[in-house]
């Protein structure tokens, strides 16, 4: 699927929510539990991204091309957040990670998590991800 | 003053905030040890000094210089009655509690500290009343001594007399912690420290709301408060200060205002409190901030502390009737101010954070700065609920149904 | 841009305070060195933020919060963009010029200077920009040095070079004078100071109004600006610096917001802006600043700046015809902001300036916080008329009236 | 006469110009003009009354159990008010001048001279004098 396709899919499952903030993040938290759990020795100081109050690791693989990356959270909410993330962005290419438009945060109503500086690691994770990919964009 | 007198409808209305909705519910203001919110008095003196009065003041020989001016040292005089201070002039305008903090380190502290000397402070203080401490002591060979607490947030009053000696000079303390809501023995603290002949300095940030303050009865030698938790405007802080200790004190920034006579050669400075009121002070704000003043008296400390201790009880009732073993409460000291700290059981305040503002209810997460302290618990952070005079009882029950709901799930 | 497109009357009607009467006559508003009046958008986004936003910022994690953060933060880009600076994060806000400059003397300056090096500073500065360098010296053993200035106001560039040396560490000018208007060369003073070595400050006060400010193509290295005299609130400041100075630069004050970790046995600091931010912002006034910003950037600089001259020449050239025996004025530089100093012949300030009150002219009357300039004149104040771009020619003629009456009494 | 009378009188002349502050202004100029020049030797240092930026300077003669004063200002409608001052209170008793309530200020529409702070040296003088006469009821 293109990272279109999985954003609109995310918009529309979060759409049966309408305005119910709490039904979202209790969605959320629940999807984070689903994320492949991330293995312990990957979970290194170096591949922390920090927010304010909340920490992610994010660590990436490159492989044929294309990068994966692996995440997790000590927040709930944040790692349901991150699990998106992954979805639509593991597995592409740099330059199609680079180049993906992440609206859905907007649209599924979470642009709170990313708006404000510092608040948290989410934004701070989106950025880690899109300065990686671009490196290797560079690279070649 | 009975509780009945307070009349909570009234109080509410005159707090426009109040009235909207968060996230599809009606807005619960349950953060109000960060900041508490202006009364609609506050907002409209604001308004009108823009649109009426604004100068630069205490040089200005205009009328609008004039109003401007005299209505700046109308707060003061207010200042000085809200803290029975004996004069106007030991009441000094900074920016917050922070400001006031640094600028007796780097004064008095950097004037009266020597290496070997020691400053008390306790492991409850808030990052200001810890850092300005650091950093003079760094400066002057001063060591920083801290006073421990117990388990239930109660200072070490033995631990404190057994620090406390003639090296200590300075005793550094929170009146009431924003984390936990203790109220420390004040008065005991700065008896004792006189008598080693140290001089005390109080956080007053979160007593400024809650607490009837007298520091001539007191008698500490400074008080700290923030404007911006006791219904005022941000951007606005007292120093309340000893006049013998105040005249005595070198000045903190130059500039404006501050001085007396200026050459090259030499500078002369003026005297208290312009002397540390260097350049053009937040002069809207300050004029402000006495509505706020006049708002808290007009309901009396006294009907306050009734009212925000039924919230806490409140709560803190509805957390052992239902969670007691899913959420834990930090901060159990008998004298409290309405701060109430907690944890559910295996969830991160982040998360209980964001789910309470799903339901339109503020609440703060973290470390409150207060990282020592967060340490001594051996976590990372908490949630607060902070109450304030406006708050209502169906506030707390809405945040205990939530609380409630999450310990469910 | 030409003045035809600038609608005065436009402009003055978002300008509530001007539309009242001061002893029985049409307030004049010619103090706006001292500092300027406030447009409505200000003064409406003051109100909003406390009637429908208010809460202490960067921590929160509920709506409020989020919402206050992001409008603090959305006024440090609208002073990057006004400045040109390359990163929002290296314009920090301070009180005031006052405390961007004392800020930068007691952190750069105190971890850089060394005796026997020296600081730069001119015979026109504020107290503001002479004070803070006198403490800093003193403490460091560094030497003030003064760049003298010509009788009619500009400097004296060649004494400028000669005082110039590699011993120069710190060149601290004001970019407009405030007692007399003069503009200085200051493109020219940063590439000297740079080839010897030394950093420069630029005291902005009046510079924020009235000129273009582009701190990248200038290549300074701190710039200091106060809000209350750009439109904007009192209490709000900017001090902005080059990245690579803030970040070694030691902190100012220490407490919240400006650390990373705070433990007892050691305290690590954050990045900037946050780094020299310490405690709660004054952040209701920071948020209405933008407005000013923005009403400035509205009109255009360039169309202040060619307004305020027709003020500024119509004032002069009316002098020059009924007065220039009897009227003194002071600074005649080439290049001149909006400001006007002069002296009625016998007569003290102070009672040139009661009588324009009493037609309900504000001027401001004394030595402008320039004690060391009234020395170089010889006198110890004078009257100074000072125009923003709501005043009107109109205003100017009632002026040059009132002054006719006296000189001709 | 009386400083009741004194202070009525005054009132009654400044009630001519209305609410006109120029001309008020201009005849206080006047008045200062009329006030008995000060002796040289007495305008010293010690005897000055700093306001922010009026000064006055103010010498107290006793005689015969009765305070007269000496006054000027460098400002010359500080020194039309300070003339207004000493015909009231000068050669009157210590304990009068500490008495008398000085309502003609506000009555001639001239609070604002007093209202603030360090505006000028009318106000300091106002209560150099009257401490001056405190002192001498004191040592009665
Ligand atoms: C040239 C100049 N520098 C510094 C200052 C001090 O500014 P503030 O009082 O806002 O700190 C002023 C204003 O009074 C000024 O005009
Ligand atoms: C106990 C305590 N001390 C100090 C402070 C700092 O106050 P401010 O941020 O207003 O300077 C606070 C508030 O955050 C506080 O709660």
């Amino acid at each position: 699927m293109t990272s279109t396709e999985i954003q609109n899919e995310i918009i529309d499952d979060f759409s049966l929510f309408e305005e119910d903030m709490e039904s979202k993040l209790f969605y959320l938290m629940d999807l984070g539990k689903k994320l492949p759990e991330m293995p312990l020795e990957h979970k290194t100081e170096e591949f922390i991204v920090k927010g304010c109050q909340s920490k992610v690791w994010l660590y990436p693989v490159k492989q044929d091309g294309k990068l994966f990356f692996e995440a997790d959270s000590n927040t709930e909410i944040t790692k349901g957040l991150v699990s998106l993330l992954v979805k639509i962005l593991s597995g592409k290419t740099p330059s199609e990670i680079v180049e993906t438009d992440l609206y859905f945060i907007e649209k599924i109503g979470m642009n709170h998590m990313i708006g404000s500086q510092r608040s948290n690691g989410f934004a701070s994770m989106i950025k880690q991800m899109k300065m990686y990919a671009f490196a290797l964009t560079q690279n070649n | 003053m009975s509780v009945t007198t307070l009349d909570i409808n009234f109080i509410r209305s005159q707090f426009p905030i109040l009235h909207q909705e968060v996230n599809g519910h009606p807005l619960v203001y349950f953060d109000n040890a960060a900041t508490t919110q202006k009364p609609i008095k506050v907002i409209e003196a604001l308004g009108d000094y823009y649109k009426l009065h604004n100068a630069n003041i205490h040089r200005g020989a205009h009328a609008l210089a004039d109003r401007s001016t005299g209505f700046f040292e109308d707060t003061r005089k207010s200042v000085q009655q809200f803290i029975n201070a004996k004069e106007a002039a030991e009441c000094i305008f900074t920016k917050g509690v922070t400001e006031s903090i640094n600028l007796v380190a780097q004064t008095y502290g950097k004037a009266f500290l020597k290496p070997g000397d020691e400053v008390l402070i306790s492991y409850m203080e808030h990052h200001s009343n810890i850092v300005p401490w650091q950093m003079i002591c760094e400066e002057t060979g001063a060591h920083l001594k801290v006073i421990p607490i117990h388990e239930n947030g109660e200072l070490d009053l033995e631990a404190f007399y057994k620090l406390l000696s003639v090296q200590t000079k300075i005793v550094a303390c929170v009146w009431a912690s924003n984390a936990l809501g203790t109220i420390n023995p004040v008065k005991e603290i700065i008896d004792s420290a006189h008598k080693v002949g140290a001089i005390v300095l109080l956080d007053g940030a979160q007593a400024g709301s809650h607490l009837p303050i007298n520091v001539q009865q007191l008698d500490v030698d400074f008080l700290t408060l923030s404007g911006h938790k006791l219904y005022g405007p941000t951007g606005v802080g007292v120093l309340y200060g000893k006049r013998e200790l105040l005249d005595k004190m070198p000045p903190y920034q130059g500039g404006g205002e501050m001085i007396k006579e200026v050459s090259f050669e030499s500078t002369t400075y003026n005297e208290i409190p312009f002397k540390f009121e260097a350049g053009t002070p937040n002069i809207g704000d300050v004029i402000a901030f006495k509505y706020a003043l006049e708002f808290v008296n007009g309901i009396g400390k006294d009907a306050i502390i009734q009212w925000e201790s039924k919230l806490l009880n409140h709560f803190n009732a509805g957390i052992r009737e239902f969670g007691s073993n899913r959420i834990k409460l930090f901060g159990a000291a008998k004298e409290k101010v309405a701060v109430q700290s907690f944890l559910l059981e295996g969830k991160h305040p982040f998360d209980t954070g964001l789910l309470l503002d799903a339901r339109g209810i503020a609440v703060r997460t973290g470390h409150h700065c207060t990282q020592p302290l967060m340490k001594f618990f051996g976590i990372e952070g908490t949630v607060r609920a902070s109450f304030a005079v406006y708050n209502t009882m169906e506030e707390v029950d809405v945040l205990l149904d939530s609380l409630k709901k999450m310990v469910n799930r």
